[in-house]
This record gives structure tokens, C-alpha cells and sequence, in this order.
């Protein structure tokens, strides 16, 4: 896609401008679809029916309204609070979860940009996520977002560990960084996927991902950061209008951006499950990519509205002493299986 | 060792557990009601707005004195005996003109204590629950059906009365007449002559008086009316002394659903 | 153990303590205590083995009018399940009773609420604030000479 | 060694913070939950004082929701009058209140009221300690996260309230019970719906039960959480779940029993600390769930016994009372329900106090929160179920 738009603008600066807003089509449509999508499903979930007015069809619009509200609000900033600081956070901690998608490989033809550490970059620049979230909760001036953002902070650089490391199971067995590669790798049938690659090891490795990076988009079980129960709004209390749909998008750009990693790493990306059948063309990549995201997203919907929250140890305690131990035994487990066979 | 594997596999086996069951939700049928568009049957028994049948109203002030939040404000004027006010729906006769019958619904608690001891069973609680208004003082019901110009009249007709009766005492000077008319309470005014004719506004106002409470709420008495009815009645609520209160029947053992009711709704 | 019986160990432990008895012809016989000394009989009936009265059910004020306070004890039993009646009469112009927050933690709450209801000082406590009304109201709401007042911090009361 | 704000800021007196009894030390933060908060159950404020996560003291304030019950009693110009208010106490268990109230009244008054009465009130009471400790583990499970368990016990909760309101026309505040008798006998269907009801009610629990009571981490959240052992809760007048979830074996309902308790089969559920310490939150949250369970089986036995007969013969037609006093306890679905009864003969209350159990179990807040988490604070204050509505009058 770089080439070809290369050839067609012969200009590097707009090209690369271009490249870099594809995602925000996605993005935001999704977010929108995907507050209406919880709505409907936890709704359904709980004997409800969810939003059923606004623009006819099972309130298909109702995040629209929602948004267009939100844009018209009064931008409020606390007298107490540190300004700046205030105004700034959600769009670092929008710019942390968009520039993840830089490296996410949409299609075949379609990757933001084409580096051989995609994987390495994805892990650090998320953690830029943690520097907004931080400076929302300390420029609040409000003791519940700073416990929110305190809490955000512990919990996502705690859990980086275990996404790393899981991270690197699979990085163990492909030899690459370049998530472009990896899913070039799992071309074909569906036993081609990662997922099911030196099984069991693998799976858990997966389960592992999903468990963590639950914890790094703030949700439930682990939505400590936020708990409402708890501390009110968390870091977003004292946001509201723009800047707390800013704060909103970027949750749901984030929950996207981790179930597009998992894809790609355990679940063949944008490969077919069909090998060769309904394959081959942009379109359909983009269609089993987005299509095996949403899934997880229902997933990880569906566990929100399942289970109740951790406690701020318990997290840590899910983090540090389950998930980090067995990451280090399937790293191990993979490391033996590979010199035993050979390679 | 064991302990911790088993908590972890307590941990992901219970999650499943839940997940199987908010799964099966998703398929089985919401018990939503779509309120403003699918509106529930209330049961017969629905104890909502209060209606007071006006025909029945004898004026007795019992439901005001039942009610604990004092929502309920009765004003009354003694008829005099060569009126006859007509008879209730239960045979009760009618001794007095309900001057002023307001139900102050914003205060009510809907408890419906004011029901039962009505000896004519005329207020009811009705099944409407849709009635908030922009103005609180749109939701001070005013069931009284006389218009100011009967009032008034009927006060000098009193008045007048009470004169002749007062008249007649004074020529017969017996001290046993004079004790009973110390015991009625004749209403004192100074100038017995006739009320001053209700002003136009007054009269628009109060012309379309409600016989039921969903034509809207009543139009707020015009200052004319309001000022000059408090001027010439003496104290409303020490006329039904003098009358023989009915006693307080026993509660019925179902909240009577009169068929007026059935017109209240919107 | 019945109410006599009570009312006699009562009488034999603490003597003049012990200043008035209702056994007979009432719901709920009580015994009127010196307010002085409420404290020491609580924790003999709370720790003696014969009453072993544990509980504390309801503490209440009651404005007895006439210029008097009381304070109501509404003891239990749990392990041997009988009931009794203690009063405390106070004068409402210098209204002290000896606090048992220490006898029943239960009373720490009631206290607090018989304070502000009806300015009731209980000698002892470990924190006797205003519970329910904000804490600059003034009167103490629940005597029957307590007027309404027309205005508090400049809000008209009477709405 | 303790470091109070004198050390670090010289020249600035600390303030003793009052509640607490002493100045805040350097790491020390005060934190105000509520009065406006989700898991506060209401107009509740607490002062925490927290060190990190850390609660080192909580400070209730209460008094937000003071509605002068007892001075209103005192201002009725009858008995009858009460019970309105009365409703509007623990307004998710109405029933209980009037209960309690027209019981005392009837002691004072020396009314016998028919049997017919008897079941129903039963069955309402029953009912009300239902649909109240659906809303307590409803709202518990929200407290700890879960939403959904919730929205399933609003579901339920709403057949219940269906059959009232088909039986007295009122969903929340229903004045149904009065002094001598009822306001409406029940309908003719009234039988089969409760039926109906309980055949439909008891797999729910189960279903609760799997989605949120064996949860491992609802488990995690409540057990050796909040622990009061039960002699600290008998000293602290607690009642209802929170005493029986200390272990304690005491219910009014058994242990005193008043209306006709004494004809049904029924098991008091206590706390055995299955999951953790005797006394943690979910030993508190179990016994509501039991109980649910035993006022089902409750239920069917009074419908199964209910007989034929007037339900307003005995009403008084005018209450007016000796003068005296009379004290009667009942088992509310949050504890004991006490209430004090002073009457100088005439026909208006002379002082009714009454004894909120929620008030009473509130007051042992503290102990059962100091050196927990703030999260572990809306546990325990969920596991306690308070209803501000009662707690401040």
C-alpha cells in the first residue's frame, strides 16, 4: 500500500500522513459501535433490552447521540486543578493507544509501518498510556483520581511482565519481531494458528495474553483503576464533555489494539481459517482481522459482565504470583521442546 | 503447593461457571417493558391520583383529618334549610356547600388513608400516575365545583339567615336561645349585606372548573376570587362541628373503583 | 430470672441506687436508677452471672415533660433470654447521666442520638457530638418545649 | 514513632480531627466517601483516614436523610397516622416496619386479631425480608464489581412486588398493615401466585448462587474480610445477618417468637466460616441467601395454612391508648426492629423511639473496617446492608 500510494503521490510526508489516519477510520467507528455493542450485549446478558430508541433499529444510534452530546458539553476544568496538565492527558493517553496500531498488521497489503521490532515497539509505546493516565489522575487534584491513577499505574506496569512474556512464547517459536512475518507464518488452515503450535504450550501462553491484557485496558476483573464502586470514576472523575470522551475513545481504541496483537500472534491475523477458501484479497484480510478482534472483544465484554473486581493486592497478587510463574514455565516448557527437536 | 493449583483452578473453573450462565442470558427472552410505550395494567387496586367525586362530597373533613401530610384542605358553608343541596349516591343528605375542596397532590404520600373514612365513599384513588407539571402550583388539585358567584351567594343567603335566626333569638331574649347561638358558630361578619359581584376575571376563571382532574388542572383562582373568599367566610373548618358528623365507617374491603374513574384517564 | 427477682438483687447489691420500681401492672416493669451511678449497675447486670445481661437492645431519651429527662435502657439477655427495664430521670436543666458506651458499644451511637435529641450529657463518653442534626444546630429537637427555628445558616426552616 | 503534621510543618497547630481523637500523622489522608458516592448505599458519609490503600479509621457521618421521624410521631393526631412513615423507614422492606409497629400497638391496645391476619402479615413479612436481601445481594454484588447478579435480583424482586401491588396497590410504601387488621384482605389468586412465585424463586437462588456466591473472586473479595467475631457483635447491639453471620444463633423469630412464628418449620442460618473466619462478609452475605431460602419455605406453609376469615373485624374505631409504655422487638430482614412506645392516653404518640437496626449495626462499622483496604470498606459496608433511610429517620 506504501508503494503504491508512493507512486500515486510522490510525495513522502503526505504519504505517510495518510498511512497514519487509515486506523483513526477504524477507530473511532468502532468505539462508537463498540460502547453501543457492549450496551446491547450486557443488556442482553442481564434479561434487558439495552438502548431501544434512538435512530430506530434496537437504538443503533444511541452512541452517536451520546457522542454528539459529549462534543457539545462545557469543557470543564476544576478551579483546583493543574491546568495544563489537565488538558494535555487524554490525548497522551490517546496518542499511547493509537500509535500502537502503527505496527498492527490490518491486511496483507496493509500495515502502518513496516518495522522488523513491530512487537518490541506495540510493548513499549502502550506504556506511554500510563504517563496520561497518571497525569489525569495527579491534575485532577481530586484524592479518587489520584487513587485511580495510582492503582492504573501499578496494575499496567505490573502486567506488562506477563504480556512480555507471553509475548516472548511466541516470539521463542517464530524467531521474529516482525508481526508482519508472523502472520505470513500462519498462512493456511486453521492448525497453521500459533494458538495450537506446540500445544499446550501455546494455548496457555494465549490464555495467559488475554488474562493480562485484560488488566492493561482497565477492565473487569481488573478494573481497579475505574472501579465505580470504588473510587467514583477513578482517573476520570473530574473529566467531563470532549476530554472524557477523549479518555473513553482511547479505552476502547486500547481493548481493540490488544485483541489485534492476540490475533495476530495466536490467531492467524488476518489468515483464513479456511487456508486458501475466502483468502487472498485485501477485503477479506481486513474482514477475518477485524472479524477475530471483535470476537475477543466480545470475550472480554463478556467476562466484564460475568465477574466481580479484584482487590488492589489480589491483582497484584494474580499478576506477580500466577501469571508471571507460569509464563516463566511455558518460556521454559518451549525452550526445552525446541532444543529437543532440533532447530 | 497443592492448595495454590487448586485456587488457581477454583479461580478460572468458577469464572467459567458464571460465563456459561450470562451466556444462556443472552438468549433467553428480556423482561423489559418498553414504559412510555408499553404501559403496564395497574391492578384494580392501584392506589395513584387521588379523585374526588364532587356530587358526593358532603364536606364532612374527614379525609383531611385522616391524612398525615396534610394535603388535603376543605373549606365549607353552611346551607341554610330552605336549600336543598340534593342527596349523596349513598341516600346521605348534603348540609353544606364545599367552598373550596384542594388536594395538594405534590405533598401527598399516597398512602390512602383518606379513603376509608369518606362516609360516601367520593374520594377515590385512581390508577393515573402520569402527572407531573411545569409549575408546582399546577399540581394543587381543586376539586370545589362552585363558582365564586355561588359562593358568595350562598355566604349572604347565610348570612342573611343567620341574621333573621339571630333577630328572631333576640325578640324571644330566652336564655336557652341565647345559649344555643353562642354554641353555633355563626360567622361574625360586620356587613351582612350582599358580597360584591365576582369580578369578570373571576368569573372566566372559575367557569371552567373541573368535574375531573384530567380536563387539567384547574386554573389558579383569580386574586379577586382568592382575596374575597377568605374575607367573608369565617372559619371554614368549624362549620362541620355544628352538623352531625357521620361516624366513621369501617374501611371497605376493597378500594371502591367508581366508574368515574374510568374517565380519568388521559 | 423475672422482674422481682431482678429488682430485689438490684436492691441488695446497690441499695439507694436503686429509686423506684414499676413491677406490677405495667407491659414492661422497669426500675428507676440513680442516673449517678448507671454505669456500675450496667456493668454489674452486664458481667454478673445471675443477669448476664449482654445486650443492650434500645436506648432512648424521652422527655418526661414537667422539667424532666429520661433515659430508657432496654436490656436482653442472649444466653439467658429475659428482659429488663432500666430509667435513668434526669432534670431537663442539668441533664448527666454516667455514660455505659463502655458497658455496651451499642449505647456509643444512642448516646449521641439522646444527646442531640434532647441535650442529655452522658458523663463518660468517648465522643459525644451531635449524630443526626448537622452539628451547629441549635436546641435539641425532640423536648417538647423545642420551638422550630425560623432560620438556620440564613435557609428558612419552616419550608 | 508517630510523626504529626506539627513535625513537618512547624508553626502549623494540626487540627484534632474530631471523631478520631487525635491529629492525623504525616502519611496519614483523609478521604470523604460520600456523601454522593456509588457504594454508599445512600446519603452516607465516611471519613476515611487512610494510609496508602490502607484504612487506618473510619469516621461515619450520618444524618443526611434525617426526616424527623419520631418528632412527626409526636405531632400525629392518631396511631394510624404513624404508619405511613413508618413505611418510609427501611422503604425496601416496608412491611417489616409496619409490622413491628402494629404489633406494639396492639400490645398496648390488648387487641387479639384474627387468624386470617396472622398468615398474611407472615406472608408479607416474608415477603419483605425477600425482596430486601435481594436488593442487599444485589447491591453487594455490585459493590464488589459484579453488575450483573444484580440486574437478576431486580428481576426477581419484581414478581414479589407485582403480588403486593395486586394485594394493597402500593409497589414500595404500601400502609398495608393497621392497627387490629389489614387495609385489603388478599385477592382470590392470591395463593396461586405465591405459589407460582416460589416454585419459580428457588432456582434463581441457585443460579445466584453460581454466578456470584461460589465465585472465586467474590470469594476472594469477602471472606476473612470485615470479621466481627459474635461476642463483639452482641456488644455492639448487632442483629439480623450481621449477628448471625458472627455465628450467633439468634432470631426473634425462634428465640421470641411474636405473631405466629411458633406454628412454621424453619432453619436459622449462621455464619460457619465456610470460606474464611466466622464473621467475614460472606458469611453475612450466605445467611441473607439461606434466609431467602427458609422465608420461601415459610411462605408455603402459611399459604398452605391460611384460613378464611374477616381481616378488619378487629380494627379499633378509635385508637386511644392508657396511658403507659410498651417495648416489642421484631426480626426485620436488616436485624431487630425495636420500638418504644410511650402513651400519655391521649390519641396522639406521647414519644415513639425506635430502635433501627441498621443504625445500630452501622455503629460497629469501624471496628470491622481498621486496617482493611478501601475497597474491603464497601465490602464490609455492603455485607452490612444498611439502608439510610433508616439509619437516620
Amino acid at each position: 500500500m506504501k508503494t503504491f500510494l508512493l507512486e500515486l503521490l510522490k510525495n513522502e510526508v503526505l504519504v505517510y500522513t495518510l498511512m497514519a489516519i487509515v486506523p483513526l477510520l477504524w477507530v473511532i467507528p468502532f468505539a462508537l459501535f463498540a460502547v453501543w455493542w457492549e450496551r446491547k450485549i450486557s443488556a442482553h446478558m442481564q434479561d434487558r433490552l439495552g438502548p431501544m430508541f434512538t435512530g430506530g433499529w434496537h437504538g443503533w444510534s444511541q452512541t452517536i447521540a451520546d457522542i454528539m452530546k459529549l462534543i457539545q458539553k462545557e469543557d470543564i476544568i476544576p478551579t483546583a486543578a493543574d491546568k495544563k496538565l489537565f488538558m494535555l492527558a487524554p490525548y497522551v493517553v490517546f496518542t499511547g493507544s493509537y500509535a500502537a496500531y502503527a505496527a498492527i498488521p490490518f491486511a496483507a497489503s496493509y500495515i502502518g509501518s513496516e518495522i522488523n521490532i513491530g512487537l518490541f515497539y506495540i510493548i513499549s509505546i502502550s506504556s506511554l498510556v500510563v504517563v496520561g493516565l497518571l497525569m489525569a489522575g495527579w491534575a485532577s487534584n481530586n484524592k479518587w483520581s489520584l487513587f485511580g491513577a495510582l492503582r492504573s499505574a501499578a496494575q499496567i506496569v505490573s502486567y506488562e511482565v506477563p504480556v512480555a512474556l507471553s509475548i516472548l512464547a511466541v516470539v521463542m517459536v517464530v524467531g521474529t519481531f516482525d508481526l508482519q512475518e508472523i502472520n505470513h507464518l500462519q498462512t493456511g488452515p486453521i492448525w497453521n494458528w500459533l494458538v495450537f503450535q506446540k500445544f499446550p504450550l501455546l494455548l496457555f501462553a494465549c490464555l495467559i495474553y488475554i488474562i493480562a491484557s485484560l488488566a492493561e485496558v482497565n477492565r473487569t476483573p481488573f478494573d481497579l483503576p475505574e472501579a465505580e464502586s470504588e473510587l467514583v470514576g477513578g482517573y476520570h472523575t473530574e473529566y467531563g464533555g470532549m476530554r472524557f470522551a477523549l479518555l473513553f475513545l482511547s479505552e476502547y481504541a486500547n481493548m481493540f489494539a490488544v485483541s489485534a496483537i492476540a490475533v495476530s500472534l495466536f490467531f492467524g491475523g488476518w489468515n483464513s481459517p479456511f487456508g486458501d477458501f475466502l483468502s487472498g484479497h485485501w477485503a477479506l484480510d481486513l474482514f477475518w482481522f477485524l472479524g477475530k478482534g471483535m470476537t475477543l472483544i466480545f470475550v472480554q465484554m463478556w467476562l466484564r459482565w460475568t465477574l466481580p473486581r479484584l482487590r488492589v493486592d489480589q491483582l497484584m497478587y494474580v499478576g506477580w504470583k500466577v501469571l508471571v510463574p507460569f509464563s516463566f514455565a511455558i518460556i521454559l516448557g518451549i525452550g526445552v521442546w525446541v532444543l529437543a527437536a532440533g532447530q | 503447593m497443592s492448595r495454590y493449583f487448586r485456587n488457581v483452578w477454583d479461580g478460572i473453573f468458577t469464572v467459567l461457571i458464571g460465563m456459561k450462565i450470562t451466556w444462556s442470558h443472552l438468549f433467553t427472552r428480556a423482561v423489559t417493558r418498553q414504559y412510555p410505550i408499553v404501559k403496564a395494567k395497574l391492578p384494580e387496586r392501584a392506589r395513584n391520583r387521588l379523585y374526588v367525586n364532587m356530587d358526593d362530597c358532603i364536606g364532612c373533613d374527614q379525609c383531611a383529618m385522616a391524612c398525615p401530610v396534610d394535603c388535603i384542605t376543605i373549606e365549607t358553608v353552611k346551607s341554610t334549610p330552605d336549600m336543598d343541596l340534593g342527596l349523596t349516591s349513598v341516600g346521605t343528605k348534603k348540609r353544606l356547600y364545599v367552598t373550596r375542596f384542594d388536594i395538594d397532590i405534590a405533598k401527598c404520600c399516597y398512602c390512602g388513608l383518606c379513603v376509608p373514612p369518606c362516609p360516601t365513599e367520593c374520594i377515590t384513588m385512581t390508577d393515573v400516575y402520569e402527572f407531573s407539571e411545569y409549575e408546582r402550583q399546577s399540581l394543587v388539585y381543586k376539586f370545589a365545583i362552585m363558582t365564586p358567584a355561588e359562593i358568595d351567594a350562598a355566604k349572604s343567603r347565610l348570612a342573611a339567615y343567620d341574621k333573621e335566626q339571630a333577630a328572631k333569638k333576640a325578640a324571644a331574649a330566652a336564655a336557652a336561645a341565647a345559649a344555643k347561638a353562642a354554641a353555633a358558630p355563626a360567622p361574625q361578619t360586620p356587613s351582612a349585606g350582599p358580597a360584591p359581584a365576582p369580578t369578570p376575571a373571576a368569573k372566566a376563571a372559575a367557569a371552567p372548573a373541573p368535574q375531573t382532574p384530567s380536563a387539567g388542572p384547574a386554573p389558579a383562582p383569580t386574586p379577586a376570587a382568592n382575596t374575597a373568599a377568605p374575607a367573608a367566610v369565617p372559619q371554614g373548618s368549624t362549620a362541620p362541628a355544628s352538623i352531625p358528623a357521620p361516624a366513621p365507617k369501617p374501611p371497605a374491603t376493597d378500594t371502591p373503583s367508581p366508574g368515574p374513574q374510568q374517565e380519568n384517564k388521559p | 430470672m423475672i422482674a422481682q427477682e431482678l429488682h430485689d438483687l438490684l436492691k441488695t447489691t446497690f441499695g439507694e441506687a436503686i429509686l423506684e420500681a414499676k413491677i406490677d401492672g405495667v407491659l414492661d416493669p422497669f426500675v428507676t436508677v440513680a442516673p449517678g451511678r448507671i454505669a456500675e449497675i450496667a456493668r454489674f447486670l452486664r458481667d454478673d452471672d445471675r443477669t448476664l445481661f449482654d445486650s443492650l437492645m434500645c436506648l432512648s431519651g424521652v422527655d418526661l415533660t414537667k422539667g424532666n429527662l429520661a433515659v430508657v435502657y432496654h436490656l436482653h439477655s442472649t444466653k439467658r433470654n429475659h428482659k429488663f427495664v432500666l430509667k435513668a430521670v434526669v432534670p431537663a436543666a442539668d441533664p448527666h447521666v454516667q455514660s455505659v458506651a463502655s458497658v455496651w458499644k451499642m449505647a456509643d451511637w444512642n448516646e449521641r442520638e439522646a444527646y442531640d435529641m434532647y441535650g442529655i450529657i452522658f458523663d463518660g463518653h468517648p465522643d459525644l457530638r451531635r449524630i443526626l442534626m448537622p452539628d451547629d444546630w441549635e436546641g435539641f429537637p425532640l423536648r417538647k418545649d423545642y420551638q422550630v427555628p425560623e432560620f438556620y445558616n440564613g435557609m428558612k426552616v419552616p419550608y | 514513632m508517630e510523626v504529626t503534621l506539627t513535625d513537618v510543618e512547624p508553626g502549623r497547630r494540626p487540627a484534632t480531627i474530631p471523631g478520631l481523637g487525635r491529629p492525623l500523622r504525616a502519611e496519614e489522608m483523609v478521604i470523604s466517601m460520600g456523601p454522593q458516592h456509588p457504594s454508599t448505599h445512600g446519603v452516607l458519609r465516611l471519613e476515611l483516614v487512610v494510609d496508602g490503600e490502607i484504612v487506618v479509621d473510619v469516621i461515619p457521618h450520618i444524618g443526611y436523610l434525617h426526616r424527623c421521624f419520631e418528632k412527626h410521631c409526636e405531632h400525629m393526631t392518631n396511631y394510624q397516622q404513624v404508619i405511613p412513615y413508618a413505611d418510609r423507614m427501611d422503604y425496601v422492606a416496608a412491611m417489616s416496619n409496619e409490622f413491628g409497629y402494629v404489633i406494639a400497638m396492639e400490645k398496648m391496645l390488648k387487641i387479639q386479631v384474627p387468624e386470617r391476619v396472622e398468615y398474611i402479615r407472615v406472608i408479607m413479612a416474608e415477603f419483605s425480608r425477600i425482596i430486601s436481601h435481594l436488593i442487599a445481594i444485589g447491591t453487594y454484588g455490585l459493590d464488589i464489581g459484579a453488575f450483573t447478579p444484580f440486574l437478576y435480583c431486580m428481576r426477581d424482586r419484581e414478581h414479589v412486588l407485582d403480588i403486593i401491588e395486586e394485594t394493597c396497590g402500593a409497589r414500595l410504601l404500601y400502609n398495608y398493615m393497621w392497627i387490629g387488621g389489614l387495609s385489603h384482605d388478599v385477592k382470590p389468586s392470591f395463593q396461586k401466585q405465591v405459589r407460582e412465585f416460589c416454585t419459580y424463586f428457588r432456582p434463581k437462588i441457585k443460579e445466584l448462587n453460581d454466578l456470584l456466591s461460589y465465585n472465586k473472586i467474590f470469594i476472594e473479595r469477602t471472606a476473612n474480610v470485615g470479621v466481627l467475631p459474635g461476642d463483639v457483635a452482641i456488644n455492639y447491639g448487632a442483629s439480623g445477618p450481621v449477628l448471625r453471620g458472627s455465628g450467633v444463633n439468634w432470631d426473634l423469630r425462634k428465640n421470641d417468637p411474636y405473631s405466629i412464628y411458633d406454628r412454621f418449620t424453619f432453619e436459622i442460618p449462621v455464619g460457619k466460616g465456610l470460606k474464611g473466619k466466622v464473621g467475614d462478609c460472606w458469611d453475612r452475605y450466605m445467611v441473607r441467601v439461606h434466609e431467602m431460602e427458609q422465608s420461601t419455605n415459610i411462605i408455603e406453609q402459611a399459604v398452605d395454612q391460611l384460613p378464611e376469615g374477616d381481616v378488619q373485624s378487629a380494627i379499633p374505631k378509635r385508637i386511644r391508648p392508657e396511658a403507659g409504655e410498651v417495648y416489642v422487638r421484631t426480626e426485620t430482614p436488616k436485624g431487630d426492629l425495636g420500638y418504644y412506645i410511650v402513651s400519655d392516653g391521649t390519641a396522639s404518640p406521647f414519644r415513639i423511639k425506635v430502635r433501627p437496626p441498621c443504625f445500630i449495626n452501622l455503629s460497629a462499622l469501624p471496628a470491622m473496617c481498621r486496617g482493611a483496604m478501601i475497597a474491603d470498606v464497601v465490602a464490609v459496608l455492603g455485607s452490612i446492608d444498611i439502608v439510610l433511610g433508616e439509619v437516620d429517620r
